[in-house]
């Protein structure tokens, strides 16, 4: 299935209850607000880094790019989407379930 | 159980709930379209996790802060074959609450049962 | 395949219409059908035609109503919820429709996939 | 004592007008002045008089209207946030008038204290 | 000053973020779904405990009740009080500092 | 420093950005509060905490997401004579963010100093 994460980690706990409940090997997309959890460098960067190896996790370029990050600056593991890939994915790993 | 669960046109729909209530208004109008979707003979599953089992605490009284006491119309659920409620142990737990505080008969699952059961699903509501 | 879309915040102050557009637009590019895009909760605010951005910033409601107009998009907006937010057939933007949540049960009934866009 | 209220956040979404709105009677009970009650961001629709809540919740546009219109509180919805989402004088509710930041910034100097209310 | 935290302390951090920055001895108001921040027997216990010792700690009883709690269930140190309170601590701790 | 600063009648404004920007438009609408009353000359504080120091990063492009970039804006500040703009070093370091990573000058504070700055203001707008 595919988990949807739009909340940064820093204010709220929504990326951490994905992780809670989330089956290892579903996928999971950060997008929005939630793009940061993906970024190399943060307080955030080593459960990222974690989290890619237990699950198939993509990060939203165009939300990456509006907050002035590009797709290099995401941590190991993680594959950058645009909207066509978000769309491929739901496609791909039924049901959504959004981490609102 | 419910008969729809033999219905093999039946999808199942799965409403979570995961905020408290009050505060904001999420919990109450997904019981509301929880309760309209009980009309449809779906498989229907009710889920509370996070802070979303507060909204099954007992004795909760409105009166002082004059907002609707929606939390009475989880009642309801039963009388429309909504009768899968689950509640999460670890959220239950961090909580200090037991199935004693709640106003529902529930069954308590764990993370991992709770992840499987999302697999299964068809429609996740959440709001 | 053919997708429900629920949209659960109104425009501007919230991220998620803006996402569920692109999404829906994305969708449609590659193929999909969109049963229907359902806005509940203060997603009916996405249909208040009174609504004026600035000049310079998109404007949700016209886009969303192009596609309901133009590409025959079905966008549905939540009486109930609606109601309580002042949102009525005298200012609901062309393009829409309101109707009950009996439309949202049909149309996930009738897809592969329901997304939930929210806060 | 003055105080200026300012309320982020739209009705029934979010409690935080609620809240906004038992401060501000507790605040007169206790004899104090309310300078002023500004809305802004999502606030702004508090004063959407085509709000109709269900019959057994309270509403909360015509609970402020009344503080507007009977105990004289000045109720100022922000014009740019306004027009953004919709709020306009043809749908605003009776007690309260539309204006521009101006009335915030001078709200606040005047005033002993300025609260927040939001999400 | 009087600091207000209107979140839950399990979906946000704004309490975090609150006492990172109040200065000891600030008043702190628990209210809306802020109010389980201050409850006996949570995760979130042992810091409101502590915090009623750094800081005056308030949480609003109205929004206690509406969420089926007592005031009897606040960790020692947290006073309860009404919307008549509320008032009477934005009045004597200018200014207000809104954690939303 | 800005001439209000010696004006007995001037109010000290703190204007307290703590959200991250395009998922919400709460940064945004802060900053065209502050522009405004930039006009009133008052005594006023730009501080950016927590997500809200995402704000000032350089390089965002929202042409893909199709939103308004108020980031620009910020440049004005300068402009509307408010020079205190200051940012919380905790929270730059959680996010592995310097200043040279961001569009503006600012003054680079801990949380106690900003704590203390917090109670010297009369006004403290937020959202």
């Amino acid at each position: 299935m595919l988990h949807l994460v739009n909340k940064s980690p820093f204010e709220r706990r929504s990326m951490e209850s994905c992780l809670r409940f989330a089956a290892k090997g579903s996928a999971i997309l950060l997008y929005e607000d939630g793009v940061v959890a993906g970024l190399k460098g943060t307080a955030f960067a080593d459960l990222a880094l974690g989290m890619a190896k237990h699950y198939r996790v993509y990060a939203l370029v165009p939300d990456l790019a509006a907050r002035g990050f590009s797709e290099s600056q995401l941590v190991e593991g993680i594959t950058p989407v645009g909207y066509d890939g978000f769309v491929d994915l739901v496609a791909e790993n039924g049901p959504v379930q959004s981490w609102v | 159980m419910s008969d729809t669960e033999d219905d093999a046109s039946a999808k199942k729909f799965m409403f979570l709930t995961r905020k408290a209530p009050h505060g904001t208004i999420y919990a109450h109008e997904i019981l509301e379209a929880m309760l309209i979707c009980g009309a449809y003979e779906q498989d229907i599953t009710a889920l509370f996790i996070d802070d979303g089992v507060y909204c099954l605490k007992k004795g909760q009284d409105t009166k002082a802060i004059n907002i609707k006491n929606f939390a009475k119309a989880y009642g309801a659920m039963d009388g429309y074959d909504i009768e899968k409620v689950y509640v999460d142990k670890s959220s239950m737990e961090a909580r200090g609450l037991t199935p004693k505080d709640l106003m529902l008969d529930v069954e308590v699952k764990t993370a991992e049962e709770i992840g499987r059961l999302m697999e299964e699903q068809d429609v996740i509501i959440t709001g | 395949m053919k997708f429900t879309v629920i949209v659960n915040e109104g425009p501007f102050i919230h991220q998620a219409a803006d996402s569920a557009y692109h999404f829906v637009n994305a969708a449609l590019a590659k193929g999909h059908e969109i049963e229907r895009v359902f806005f509940y909760y203060d997603g009916v605010k996405n249909a208040n035609k009174v609504s004026e951005p600035q000049s310079d910033d998109r404007d949700i409601v016209k886009l969303w109503g192009k596609l309901g107009s133009e590409k025959g998009v079905d966008l549905v907006v939540c009486v109930a919820a609606a109601l309580r937010r002042g949102v009525k057939q005298e200012n609901l933007a062309e393009g829409f429709r309101i109707s009950g949540l009996g439309q949202l049960m049909q149309a996930c009934m009738d897809s592969d996939r329901t997304i939930v866009f929210g806060d």
